[in-house]
């Protein structure tokens, strides 16, 4: 693929119909519209997106063979591990931000963002590469274990709040949806996902639209706070995803995917959660600031990935791919 | 003729994501119930927008005896004031069948 | 300056499968409005988690004259309070334009 | 077909997504997870449930021609009316409930369960064994007068709040909806329902599943009364749906049903409802137990229904085709 | 087309399923049911609803050529200006009305009704005849101008809110929402579309569905004005329909459109609005009566549109197109 | 022990639509914050189903000293109750925490 080509496809990735909401929402909160989705329909579109994510990564395993995916998974989790204590530890040395701040961040790109993975995916179709079908599955696994380690990080295991964070977040409404939604699609299979099909695949990038438009409002309430950011985070939510993309590449390929599939955790490793970790992270960390993740997750490296991130692990996959594979 | 009693009326406005361990907290206090709604506000402190990040505040209503009200302050000074979005207060209010709403009816 | 006047919030908090009603009860009590808004909650009665088959409870406010509350609470304790789940209580909030609450005003 | 075949399709039945929902929703209760689809939603959610339904029923009715529906409906109406007060009479024998709870159960009993409903036409399709499209008119005709006769068998015709709750369930929310959307399916015919078809169609085991779930965590909170419930009511759960589905396969053969329809009007006939029902027995019985109708009805038929009954009343429609045909 | 064809298309639109709703809405009133979508429910639909409006007609937009659309667009403005003018003065002529209660009939008759579209496509498509694409594009640019033209007929640009009532308006949710969805349907066009077409496009009739009922609810409240407002007023409400119809299918010819495309357009002009225009109206002229506004577009105009005003158009833009095409 | 002060609790219930104003005249009176939930209801006025075109009431409270209470009845009576469908009703209550109400604290 050449330049104008990728230019072309990142373009596309700008102009999906959840990035366009988002800076919809942007644009809402800086002209002071008074737009705002009903608290109990935005909670319905979290629990319809979780359980979607966790249903379909589920069907998607059961057509995969254990052999084929047992691989990936482990380098899964391994990256779900190894990223958050990375970022826990660069922005040690790039910012100034204190424990509990670095733990949320740890936490947050520990997890991994839908759009992006969705962007990902529309790149590769429309590049004519294929990829593994159980890379949802891989979405699946990967938006938990990350979160855990960030708190882990921020708390100690000896916080005297950590034992019952943890029971928290375990047995909380993100990790039931997702693990639930993964039985489900697993045990109903392809047969019975057809039948719910139109609901939970049909609608999805629909309601990702919406879910991304309050998003965007939210994130427009905390822009202020870009400048109080300082250089370092800037610094990190740019050159972060980069290093944990390489590495979900490395990963990926190591474990035997395909290039578009070693790209596809690439990508995941690369981006920043906005469904499950900010919760989580709101109830085990308090004191750190949303303000920080927001910007830093979703006002940066969210935009950076769909630009630049997206054909660069591509172009990384396809390199590494070439020595290693 | 209704026989009234006072209780006090505690209300606790809070972000949703502490919704179940403020529940929890109530229950170990001695409230013998509740009463919750959906609710988005504003207030001064520096937590900034944080509710939106559950989909907005909780509003909990809880009748309670004199005593039992005193535990639930403390427990909101301990474990919810110093950490998250939380307004509370509380007023006098006449029940019916005061033996539902605490433990001296 | 504002020209207040005392009446009598009611406070109404059922399970919603009888909101329909409460509210034809309060209009027979002679209450002049209502405002209804979704709740959940729990309670000391054996009703379980009754509020959940309709969708949870509704919380009614009603603003009322002293009398006009007598009637409300002889309906409640007549027809709700030993069938369903409901909680209710009462304090005194000053209103201006009274008319609108009291048929004294 | 073979017994093997028959458990296969049982597994189909018991591993479809509405089904797996329900079960998400007993272990979140049981893993005591703060999951719960906003009040708000779960109205809207059984307002879309009835009208589906109702329009449903209304399509297929108009593609009917009226001398091949008009026994069918007569069936279905005398069975309305015949199976709760079978089911009241049958738990005085068989429980030591009172009228009120005896009543309540009738009303259950008396109308249907979507999802067994749902589950019977899979078996079906799986099976290669036609049925009537008019079937869905007869679960939107069955869902109503089981209810007002379980609650007249409760209060007796001079009970003194009987005219008031008679107006409320006839002309209240469940039944406007069912009647309703039974009118404009009929009126719009199959060329209006195409336009909507994606909406009140391609969604509708979607968001049957999302109600189940919350559906499951009603159950959830009451499985404690299961051990309150008795043996008779257990026995009853399991007797009454064969004895329900048996007439219903009888009715519906004596009807002209074919072996596939009148398997389905058996299915109807054995279930017990969980949308309509429950609020009106609320409305009407306060003092009739919750706990005591969904442990029965949610926590023992259902199951049974789709695991045993489903292929039971099968070979009963053939067997009975056989004699009766 | 011959009458009996014509009158089976009106009869056409009468049964389908959002006309059908809105008459189950009126008869819940009547007979005093108490349905009722909840109101974050309605607010997430007009939300939905608002913005598909918006990004269908921003996908048609960027599908047309600048120069065929330039002159109909053009058209649309003109008349989304001329027409609520109009209708201000015409009812000073015909009703004894006030300067508000006319600026906000003015508003509603300016603006368009989204139903009334539908049913003029599903018409046109029915007698095979072709339209252009970007009808959809013009239907969002409509819904604007007129409110606030009328607004401004009863305020005065002088009115001392005007300021902060126009700041209201074109900074509200409804522009926000349909303007953003404009530019969102043109940035991603018909290959991002593709992506979120089951949620904006499939569900979209279904959705209008729940509304209408919602809707017919609002307006059965209301009905007992029908008397109060005066043979004046109904008048108004079948009069003015076929004048700014016809105006519209004037401008459409001009403008270049084809037959079917001039008919939408007439259409367009001749129906009044129930999503935008209700809430501005509302907020800035709160000393209108909703009751006048509500029986004289929903209550007289509305029906009169589908049965009677539809095929009218037709004819309208046949010869019209003969003379002037 | 809890270091109680008393605040004026004000209520306000309004159509929807003008919820973004009634805000902005709270944050111009000088309140420090307010809750906001959705709701239904019925009233004496002559605005009649007015609030179900937004999709219902807003329901409001926002505790306040009882300075900017007069301000903001003062901008009820001015702006809102000629207007709109509107009530407002308000009492005493007891917080913790002085300073997020009240300029005094
Ligand atoms: N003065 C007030 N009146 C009413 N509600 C308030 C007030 N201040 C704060 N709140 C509520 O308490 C929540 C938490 O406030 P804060 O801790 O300041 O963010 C806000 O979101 C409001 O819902
Ligand atoms: N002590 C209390 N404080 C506030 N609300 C209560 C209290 N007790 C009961 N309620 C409410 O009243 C409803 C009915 O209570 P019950 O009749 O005990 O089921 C509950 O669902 C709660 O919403
Ligand atoms: N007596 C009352 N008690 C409680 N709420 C009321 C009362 N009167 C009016 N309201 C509320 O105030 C809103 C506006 O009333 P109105 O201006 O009369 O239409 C109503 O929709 C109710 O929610
Ligand atoms: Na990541
Ligand atoms: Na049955
Ligand atoms: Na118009």
């Amino acid at each position: 693929m050449d330049l104008q080509e990728s230019l072309s496809l990142a373009l596309t990735n700008l102009t999906s119909p959840p990035v366009l909401a988002f800076v919809l929402g942007l644009v809402a909160v800086a002209v002071k519209t008074d737009l705002r989705l009903p608290d109990a329909v935005y909670q319905a579109t979290s629990i319809y997106l979780l359980l979607a994510i966790g249903i379909k990564g589920g069907v998607a395993l059961r057509e995969s063979s254990a052999s084929d995916v047992a691989w990936p998974i482990l380098a899964a989790i391994v990256l779900g591990i190894a990223i958050p204590v990375a970022a826990f530890f660069l922005l040690r040395v790039m910012t100034p931000l204190g424990r509990i701040d670095r733990g949320a961040l740890a936490a947050h790109y520990g997890s991994t963002s839908l759009v992006t993975f969705t962007a990902a995916l529309v790149f590769l179709q429309a590049s004519l590469i294929s990829y593994e079908g159980y890379v949802v599955t891989l979405l699946t696994i990967l938006e938990i274990p990350g979160i855990i380690v960030g708190l882990l990080l921020a708390q100690g295991v000896r916080g005297d709040r950590f034992g019952e964070t943890l029971r928290e977040v375990v047995l909380g409404r993100s990790v039931l949806l997702l693990v639930g939604g993964l039985v489900i699609g697993f045990l109903t299979g392809p047969v019975g996902y057809a039948r719910v099909e139109p609901f939970f695949g049909g609608l999805f990038i629909g309601v990702l639209t919406l879910f991304l438009l309050e998003l965007g409002m939210l994130t427009g309430r905390q822009l202020s706070a870009v400048r109080q950011a300082g250089p370092g985070l800037i610094a990190f939510a740019i050159l972060f995803p980069l290093l944990a993309g390489t590495a979900g590449v490395v990963g990926g390929t190591l474990a035997g995917m395909s290039i578009g599939g070693a790209m596809v955790l690439g990508v995941l490793c690369a981006s920043a959660s906005y469904i499950a970790a900010p919760a989580a992270v709101r109830l085990a960390l308090p004191e750190a600031k949303p303000s920080i993740t927001l910007v830093s997750s979703l006002g940066i490296t969210f935009p950076f990935n769909l630009v630049i991130g997206i054909p660069v692990y591509l172009l990384l996959a396809e390199a590494i791919g070439g020595w290693l594979g | 003729m209704t026989d009234f009693s006072s209780v006090t009326c505690l209300t606790i406005v809070a972000e949703s994501i502490v919704q179940e361990r403020l529940v929890r907290a109530l229950a170990a206090s001695g409230a013998h119930g509740w009463t919750l709604s959906m609710a988005q506000g504003q207030g001064p402190s520096a937590h900034g927008d944080v509710s939106d990040i559950e989909g907005g505040n909780v509003r909990i209503e809880t009748l309670v005896s004199p005593e039992v009200a005193v535990r639930i302050w403390a427990a909101l000074e301990r474990d919810f004031f110093p950490h998250y979005a939380v307004s509370a207060w509380q007023y006098d209010v006449k029940v019916a069948r005061l033996a539902r709403y605490s433990d001296e009816g």
